[in-house]
């Protein structure tokens, strides 16, 4: 074993001691030092062991190895179940950010209820960000970087499917689809 | 939800609206959703629709309302295609199909997410974090200007617009320079300053004084006029020319 | 870097996530297997990190290097702007002192509150300087040399007069109007 440098010891023990993930800066400001390269000294070191360095939406953080759950699940109570509204409302406010309610709306078919986004926003994975300058001005809804962290994802390109979601053209709203539909049609 | 046409349940309570309750008639026809029939979805749907009126199930508008849409829609295929009728009953069908797959897509990627290796459920962070200390102390920013402006505008808002300026009688430094230059004109001989100031009350009387002096003095810069005193505070003495 | 055991991941990923130092027998419930060894093990590879694995009082636990707990604290300055009200308010002690809280509320036009002259105080800019000998012996603040040394002033006498204001149009009646709407709308 090859004896970690001063950097890197700074930067564990700041990442250990944190109670939410860091981005390169915040360490830094801790450290003092550039953290670029300790950062991924230490991802390399813990790749293979109990507790990984992981990197989600740029913020480090230390983690159970995932194979190790049935160890740690134990005696732990389930996050609260999220209902399927729930489920599917925040599937797509993360495959489309930002997204307004209406544009929410139109993809389920039926009203958000009024709890929905308020729990996803309760449990910190959704967050309001802006308004679309359109008529009425609506909010415009998006993703936190905690919601990126507890669902494990280094950034939004790393969702499930993203990229043949958006090859298929199934993140296009209907209206831009039929478009495509017609004119693939007319060639 | 892998109930088949058949095999619905006629719990109304079970489904997200009329779009949740046609995902999942699609997804019984075991067909990609791509290559679904549009046509035999509008026969399910309406299917369903008439068993749960038999039963006697209190329907919701939105129910009905997409059963009337779609019975319209259904008559609309099956006609035969007027280039004239707008819209286009296979563009509404098209449309239909587009809102499924998306809908069914959200609906996937959605499970998918949830069975990720979850941070509290799969993955844990540690538990019981040291903890990372931001002592901040301000550092207050706010300069000379801020200050002046503050003052003004506290002034401006409180202060009484109109103000009164007490009755004072003043004599400015160019009417004494004129003055003292016009009776140096016709002095020949030492004079005391005081000779020299205008009649009037007292408070003209002194600031005349302090005006003349402040003339004499420019004039004796100029070698206008000399200046005499004995000693300090003695009688000042005037006399024209250096 | 020779790989862990599945016993030393497993006992590291357990004491990682645990919110309170464990016994042996408590880690071993968990793991399944004798932890003794993997104890050791972890301790021995930690024993140059930026953690440490610590045994007190039968109990493991890691912890921060003590050498590194420097860095867990870190003093900043961070610039932030005097409110309006703080302004207003330092200006009027500057202007009127030795001034009572309830002079300042009357030249302001508007109540004080109790932070803003806080927040000057803890600035360094005005001090609490005597009472006044009236009824209810009210608290009069003054400003402080500190003040004078900030705005680079000789005394107190340095400060424009009303005339200067006018002149520099910090008096312009033309803004009057916009300004007390400004003020009511922000108490």
């Amino acid at each position: 074993m090859t004896s970690p440098g001063d950097a890197e010891r700074a930067v564990e023990a700041v990442l250990f001691a944190a109670t939410e993930p860091m981005t390169a800066d915040a360490i830094r400001a801790h450290v003092g030092v550039d953290v670029r390269a300790p950062l991924l000294a230490l991802a390399a070191h813990y790749a293979g062991r109990g507790v990984n360095l992981v990197c989600r939406g740029e913020r480090w953080h230390f983690q159970t190895a995932p194979d190790l759950a049935h160890l740690l699940r134990r005696d732990r109570e389930e996050p609260r179940r999220l209902s399927r509204a729930g489920v599917e409302t925040l599937a797509i406010v993360a495959y489309h950010e930002p997204v307004t309610r209406a544009e929410i709306e139109a993809i389920r078919g039926v009203a958000v209820a009024k709890g929905t986004l308020d729990v996803l926003m309760e449990a910190g994975w959704v967050r309001p960000a802006g308004r679309r300058e359109v008529p009425g001005r609506p909010l415009v809804y998006a993703t936190t970087p905690h919601f990126l962290a507890h669902f494990g994802l280094a950034s939004r390109r790393d969702l499930p499917g993203m990229e043949d979601l958006r090859a298929a053209g199934l993140l296009d709203p209907v209206d831009l689809a039929l478009e495509v539909e017609k004119t693939r049609e007319e060639d | 939800m892998a109930a088949t046409d058949d095999r619905l349940t006629l719990d109304l309570d079970g489904w997200e609206g009329p779009l949740d309750l046609l995902l999942a008639l699609a997804r019984g026809q075991k067909v990609d959703l791509r290559a679904i029939s549009i046509l035999a979805l509008v026969e399910q749907y309406l299917g369903f629709m008439e068993r749960a009126r038999a039963l006697q199930l209190e329907l919701a508008a939105d129910y009905l309302v997409m059963a009337a849409w779609l019975a319209y829609l259904k008559s609309a295929l099956l006609l035969p295609r007027d280039p004239a009728v707008e819209p286009d009953p296979d563009e509404l069908a098209l449309r239909l199909q587009l809102r499924l797959e998306r809908l069914d897509a959200m609906r996937d990627t959605g499970a998918r997410l949830m069975a990720r290796d979850r941070l509290g459920r799969d993955v844990f962070a540690r538990g019981a974090p040291e903890g990372l200390h931001n002592v901040k102390t301000a550092a207050w920013q706010v300069g000379f200007f801020d200050l002046a402006t503050a003052y003004g505008r506290v002034a401006a808002r409180t202060r009484p617009v109109f103000h009164v300026v007490a009755d004072r009688q003043v004599m400015t430094l160019e009417a004494a320079l004129e003055r003292l230059v016009a009776l140096l004109g016709v002095q020949i001989h030492w004079q005391r300053i005081e000779r020299f100031l205008p009649d009037g009350t007292d408070g003209l009387r002194r600031s005349a004084l302090a005006s003349s002096f402040l003339a004499a003095l420019e004039l004796a810069r100029q070698g206008r006029v000399t200046l005499r005193q004995a000693e300090p505070f003695a009688p000042l003495y005037l006399k024209a020319g250096a």
